[in-house]
């Protein structure tokens, strides 16, 4: 176990800290335009496109790739695999950052931010699926909070407070798994309600099924990339347990994502089947659909299937970042590409590059968080004063 | 490790060519069909594009139909010197309409046949040095989009007196009659009837389909006569059948009438299902139809003997027979959606430049307005005895049923007709009333069907002063249009609209462009 | 192909959440709605306009509307295709050389007030209101500005005020719900010179329009558009020539809006409700078979425990008893002596086996 | 298109055919597919393990 109490000393201007720095100030710099000159400013959202990257990105990719945090909290404390214990900390912390960085990201898109408690508070709109994804996302977001707590309070050293929020573990697990159920797939059931817009091969009545599966396949591939990434820069931050147990989870979960893509690619077919949509597949969009299904889904089952078998983690890490994109390909399509499928394409929408600034600054607060807590709170090492819980 | 790292990559590629495979296979087998068409000849529109698809008959064509342009090839070969014969073998009278056959045997067999003898030739032609069609399948089976300008041809009043006057009134060179007992044709002297009578759209049994009789009979004629130099008619598909070339023909004016023994007048009759005839005389109305009169605005007889050359009750008889399609005579009549019913023609001519301004925003509905029937329908005339001749009388009542159009003298006519009450922006708009009603009359003056609707002077003003009495002094709009939206009478617009939607849709449906409809000052003069 | 877009909420009534309690069951309880009575509407008849864009004037003024740029006198605005704004509520486009007609369609544009709309169905502050009178109204007070409305109104018909900063609001035609309040018709109704727009009780608007498509069947086609698509609207539509040439969907279906999110709704209760339950079901089988593991490695660390004592004690005996008769066989006491002490030796050696093999648990 | 559908019974009696099939088919192919997944895990993995959590001993 390394000590943590050495703290190396780098230069302050490495490269990471440059490039971060320079995006963090255009972030801001577009932030005041944003409070000040409003969305025309910033964005290419027109009465046509209400929604574009900060809803397709921030907050459809995000929320998915947020999915590990329940994903691998579920299958330790709730399907009793111990094994992947050393995983759940830093699936829950960038949950946690996840949904921390979409509600921010949201404070961009939407006209009056200070109103965001509104449909808690003023007046409810329950007939909304938003309604559902907005409760769900605060809910879980305490809940991940919770959940992270224990990180911060042994790095603060409160051990009263650190063993209540212990034993409400499983509790907490089971919450966090029922409201991301909900609100993940809610995120697909907000686009029910506009059949004409969205095209047939990516409208389905099974949306909402859609996006609960492929979150847990996010959520499964997020672990395996995260991993990987922190292995290559946290490497000194990482006890003998998560060592010796990385190469178990990447496995355990690239056997699992394999097997539920290969369940999604069957749900996604029928779902044509029901619909009776395949006329559609010799179209353009069919092209790029197919591209999705193949190379998105097909695909990286095989290769997860091969990852697992051959144990071969090279495979699986590669796999895995290639899922993530196909997830963010899917979102994007639902969100945006697939989206008013029926406009002129003078109609359609590009985002403004300030508003991919944005999302971008928005994921570098992310990084920096992430590191932040990493190097201070034992999160990739269980603290040696504190039992697993 | 190592070699199953390798394995991984194999397979991986494999996979990944596999999937590029689908998704090519997916594109051109859905998305290249409908897409772009070659466009070699899509340039100029043609009238002798052939889809070669007869195989359907044996089930689902295997490929696309052939697209076969008729006269291309008959040019080619007319540069060999090779002319039908070619291609079209001799049956009993005239050459087959088939290509290189008399008869559709089997499936194999005329398959077989296309394949050989086209791309035979293909490959013969190619052989010489010369341009020549296509060998291979998707050369000739491929969806094609080649422009047409194929259009029906009939033959019109104009057309049958120049073939009569050309084949010196030998009717029986086209017209014949089939004996199903002796299975031959035969003429019959004063039974003409038109072609299509027999000669349907597909071929049933022995009679063949009207495609095939005309193409054989009229091109044979046409060929032979022009061998023989003689003025004849055209021989290719274009010379019929293309539009611009159709317009080509020529048109005898005033056609003289045709000769086949038909009545000047006749007496609409009414015959029983049984067949038994109802003496006019025992009803109250009855219909003297002018049959001369009619023959010069018809085209040709089938426009009302749409089925055969018999008096209408014969099929359509008073309750409706089997013969009839249960059509019974009043329908046949009077349904106004039939374009060879009386009702149905009529009512045509309202689109009429010069009636739509009035009709077009009358009430198309079948009407059971009974003052209209009078125009047709009349009481017997009080000396006519029972025994006396049904044409006779029908050409009495006739004599006495001349079409009026005069309409009220000028000065009975308000010259102008200030419309003030929605001025308050604009000055009163100054509707020039005379002017108006002289146009209509003007327009309905040489019209002989307008002279009989429009038998009263008044029935003139009803374009726009309706849904009132024909009177002289009609009731001004305003006693009858007030507010809008008025719930107790939900058909009935404003004061304001009522004006504007008479006025102009009147203008729109006869074509008046000014004023234009946005134009307010064109009406209303702007209040100073 | 000729198939609605009505889409089957298949998999979510399939897990049995279709069926919930309540008034409101749709086809299962022979309950369905029909909006409110009496309510108003407006039927627009295509074949009557004839672009003078004074309804867009009069809505401009009644609304209290930023002025145009160009004036609504200036026809040539007509050219181009435009579309309901942040400062427009209603447009007219003119759709020239449609197949079938004499000269150039118009068609207003303006929101088509449904009788189930999906905005307001889609708004989660409720900011949307289907009003007695059939008018969708707006309130700003609420609104967060998610523009989800947007998403989902199947007409296009919102929009939003992207120039502002602070106090965004979503604009779109109120049907000028204050004024038919006050007893007063639309603006747009009230100044259309030709009566495109006819003002009154949906469903006599309606028998209305019926009654014109029978009368001219020439001239009508025989749809009323709003009669049922997305449900039914309190606008409606008749014209001449399809909807499409007019830039109408025909393919909207004629689904209401909150019928396609029911399925979606209903499932939140299964979810929150089982899946906890099931949860639960899982985390105890999981516990169980923890506990069952420890308990049978347990059981066979003592069993071999056990065993290890049985053969001891047996051996022991064992040796005993052939030393006994060693003993009782033996004649020379040197010799008994030493096989005493051999036995001695071996009872210690399997004693300490025994121990050793207790020891690892 | 030649085949045009008409009524919702048609639609739903085609497609439910259809995904009865594809359920079936894709039953069988999960067989296989977790053969291929297991085969070389060790012995005591053949059975469930299915889960999003992957797979257990």
């Amino acid at each position: 176990m390394p000590d943590r109490k050495i703290v190396i000393q780098k230069p302050a201007l490495t490269p990471f800290n440059v490039v971060a720095g320079i995006i963090v100030a255009v972030g801001l710099i577009i932030t005041v335009i944003r409070f000040t000159q409003g969305l025309r400013a910033t964005t290419n959202l027109s009465d046509y496109n209400p929604w574009g990257i900060w809803i397709g990105f921030d907050l459809l990719v995000g929320v998915a790739l947020a999915a590990g945090g329940y994903v691998t909290s579920a299958a330790c404390y709730i399907f009793g695999l111990k094994r992947f214990h050393s995983a759940v900390r830093p699936a829950i912390l960038t949950g946690f950052l996840g949904y921390a960085l979409v509600v921010l990201a949201l404070h961009y898109d939407v006209g009056r931010p200070w109103r965001l408690p509104y449909p808690f508070i003023v007046q409810q709109g329950t007939t909304s699926l938003l309604f559902e994804v907005a409760a769900c996302v605060a809910l879980y977001l305490t809940v991940l909070f919770i959940e992270f707590t224990p990180a911060a309070l042994e790095w603060l050293g409160l051990k009263r407070a650190r063993s209540i929020v212990a034993k409400l573990t499983l509790v907490l697990t089971i919450f966090g798994v029922v409201l991301s159920t909900l609100h993940q797939s809610s995120l697909g059931a907000l686009f029910l309600i506009a059949p004409s817009k969205l095209h047939p091969l990516w409208y389905s009545p099974y949306l909402a099924l859609y996006f609960f599966v492929s979150s847990i396949i996010a959520g499964l591939s997020m672990v395996i990339f995260e991993g990987s990434l922190a292995h290559k820069h946290f490497h000194d931050k990482m006890d003998a347990e998560h060592l010796r147990e990385a190469d178990g989870v990447a496995l355990g979960f690239a056997k699992a994502a394999s097997w539920v893509l290969a369940g999604y690619f069957i749900i996604k077919v029928i779902g044509i089947a029901q619909t009776n949509a395949w006329n559609y597949l010799g179209s353009g969009y069919g092209l790029w659909f197919l591209v999705e299904m193949l190379g998105f889904v097909l695909l990286p089952c095989y290769f997860y299937a091969i990852g697992a078998r051959e144990k071969n983690l090279k495979i699986i890490r590669r796999t895995a970042a290639w899922t993530v994109l196909g997830i963010v390909v899917n979102r994007f399509n639902v969100g945006m590409i697939a989206f008013n499928y029926h406009l002129p394409s003078s109609e359609r929408y590009f985002p403004h590059w300030m508003e991919i600034g944005i999302s971008v600054f928005v994921v570098t607060i992310g990084i920096l968080a992430y590191k932040f807590i990493v190097t201070h709170m034992p999160i990739l090492y269980a603290h040696p004063d504190y039992d697993a819980h | 490790m190592m070699k199953e790292k390798s394995l991984f990559r194999r397979t991986g590629l494999v996979l990944t060519l596999a999937a590029l495979m689908l998704v090519l296979a997916i594109m051109s087998v859905q998305g290249s069909a409908p897409s772009t068409p070659p466009a070699d000849d899509a340039s100029k529109p043609r009238a002798d594009i052939i889809r070669i698809d007869g195989l359907k008959q044996y089930g689902r064509l295997e490929r696309p139909a052939v697209v076969y342009l008729h006269e291309k090839h008959t040019q080619a070969l007319a540069k060999k010197n090779k002319d039908c014969a070619t291609c079209h073998l001799p049956d009993q009278k005239y050459r087959s309409t088939n290509f290189k056959r008399l008869k559709d045997t089997s499936k194999q067999e005329v398959m077989g046949i296309y394949h050989d003898q086209c791309t035979g030739c293909h490959r013969e032609t190619a052989g010489a040095g010369e341009k020549a069609g296509p060998v291979v399948c998707t050369g000739c089976h491929q969806e094609r989009a080649v422009a047409s300008s194929w259009t029906e041809i009939g033959m019109d009043k104009s057309l049958h007196f120049r073939h009569v006057k050309a084949q010196e009134k030998k009717c029986e060179v086209c017209h014949h009659e089939y004996d199903p007992a002796a299975k031959k044709i035969f003429y019959a002297k004063g039974k003409e009837g038109t072609c299509r009578y027999c000669h349907l759209d597909q071929t049933v049994e022995n009679v063949s389909s009207m495609r095939r009789a005309s193409h054989a009979q009229c091109i044979d004629c046409h060929r032979k006569r022009l061998a023989q130099n003689q003025d004849a008619g055209p021989a290719t598909c274009g010379g019929c059948h293309d539009a611009g070339l159709q317009k080509k023909i020529a048109k005898v004016k005033d056609v003289p009438r045709l000769e086949r023994a038909q009545p000047n007048t006749v007496l609409i009759q009414a015959v029983k299902s049984d067949g038994e005839k109802v003496d006019p005389f025992t009803r109250p109305a009855i219909v003297p139809f002018n049959h001369i009169g009619h023959e010069t605005y018809a085209d040709n007889c089938r426009v009302c003997h749409h089925a055969s050359m018999d008096a209408c009750g014969k099929c359509h008889t008073l309750q409706g027979s089997k013969e009839g399609k249960l059509v019974n005579l009043q329908t046949a009549m009077h349904r106004v959606t039939a374009t060879s019913s009386c009702l149905g023609c009529h009512d045509a001519f309202k689109a009429d430049k010069r009636c739509a301004g009035c009709h077009a925003s009358m009430p198309q509905k079948e009407t059971a307005d009974l003052a209209g029937c009078g125009t047709c329908h009349m009481p017997k005339p009080p000396g006519a005895a029972p025994p006396t001749e049904p044409k006779a009388v029908a050409a009495m009542l006739l004599e006495a049923r001349k079409p009026v159009t005069a309409t009220y003298a000028d000065e009975d006519i308000p010259e102008t007709v200030e419309i003030k009450a929605l001025s308050k922006q604009y000055e009163p708009a100054k509707l020039p009333h005379r002017k108006i009603v002289q146009t209509l009359a003007k327009n309905i003056k040489d019209s002989k069907l307008a002279g009989h609707f429009h038998r009263d002077p008044g029935t003139i003003c009803q374009g726009c002063h309706h849904n009132s009495p024909v009177a002289k002094k009609p009731p001004a709009c305003a006693s009858c249009h007030g507010q809008p939206f008025d719930g107790r009478n939900l058909f009935k617009p404003g004061l304001q609209a009522a004006y504007h939607l008479q006025c102009m849709e009147c203008h729109k449906d006869m074509g008046i462009e000014k004023p234009v409809a946005t134009n307010c000052t064109g009406c209303h003069k702007e209040k100073r | 192909m000729s198939i609605s877009r009505r889409r089957f909420l298949g998999w979510l009534s399939a897990a049995g959440a279709g069926t919930t309690l309540g008034r409101s069951a749709h086809a299962a309880g022979g309950t369905h709605f029909t909006g409110y009575p009496d309510s108003l509407g407006v039927l627009f008849d295509a074949t009557r306009c004839i672009g003078c864009r004074k309804c867009e004037e009069a809505c401009n003024k009644v609304n209290e509307l930023p002025a145009p740029q160009k004036p609504f006198s200036d026809l040539a605005v007509l050219e181009g295709r435009r579309r309901t704004d942040a400062k427009t509520y209603t447009v007219v486009n003119r759709y020239e050389n449609v197949p079938g007609a004499k000269g150039p369609l118009y068609r207003k544009i303006q929101c088509n007030h449904c009788l189930e709309p999906a905005c307001a169905s889609a708004c989660f502050v409720r900011a949307f209101a289907k009003n007695s009178n059939g008018a969708v109204t707006y309130d700003e007070s609420v609104c967060v500005g998610c523009r989800y409305c947007m998403i989902a109104c199947p007409f296009e018909i919102p929009t939003y005020e992207y120039d502002k900063a602070f106090t965004p609001r979503i604009m779109k035609c109120t049907f000028c719900h204050p004024r038919l309040l006050k007893g007063q018709l639309p603006g747009c109704v009230e100044i259309c010179p030709a009566e495109a727009l006819t003002f009154g009780k949906r469903r006599n608007l309606l028998k209305i329009a019926r009654e014109r498509i029978e009368l001219f069947p020439g001239r009508y086609l025989d749809h009323i558009y709003g009669e049922t698509e997305m449900g039914g609207t309190a606008w409606l539509t008749i014209s001449g020539v399809p909807f499409r040439e007019l830039g109408m969907r025909e393919d909207l279906g004629t689904t209401p809006a909150p019928e396609l999110t029911k399925g979606a709704l209903s499932v939140v209760p299964v979810v929150a409700s089982m899946w906890p339950v099931l949860l639960t079901g899982v985390y105890a089988i999981s516990q169980r078979r923890e506990k069952i593991a420890r308990e049978e490695q347990a059981a066979a660390v003592a069993e071999a425990v056990a065993k290890a004592q049985a053969e001891a004690k047996a051996k022991h005996t064992e040796a005993m008893a052939k030393a006994e008769k060693d003993k009782k066989a033996a004649i020379d006491r040197e010799v008994k002596k030493a096989l005493d002490e051999a036995a001695k030796a071996k009872a210690q050696e399997s004693a300490a086996a025994a121990a050793a093999d207790k020891k690892p648990s | 298109m030649e085949n045009v559908i008409y009524t919702l019974h048609d639609f739903m009696l085609r497609t439910e055919s259809l995904t009865y099939i594809l359920i079936v088919a894709a039953l069988c192919g999960f067989i296989f597919f977790w053969r291929f997944l297991s085969e070389r895990d060790d012995g005591r993995d053949h059975l469930g393990a299915d889960r999003p959590g992957g797979h257990h001993r």
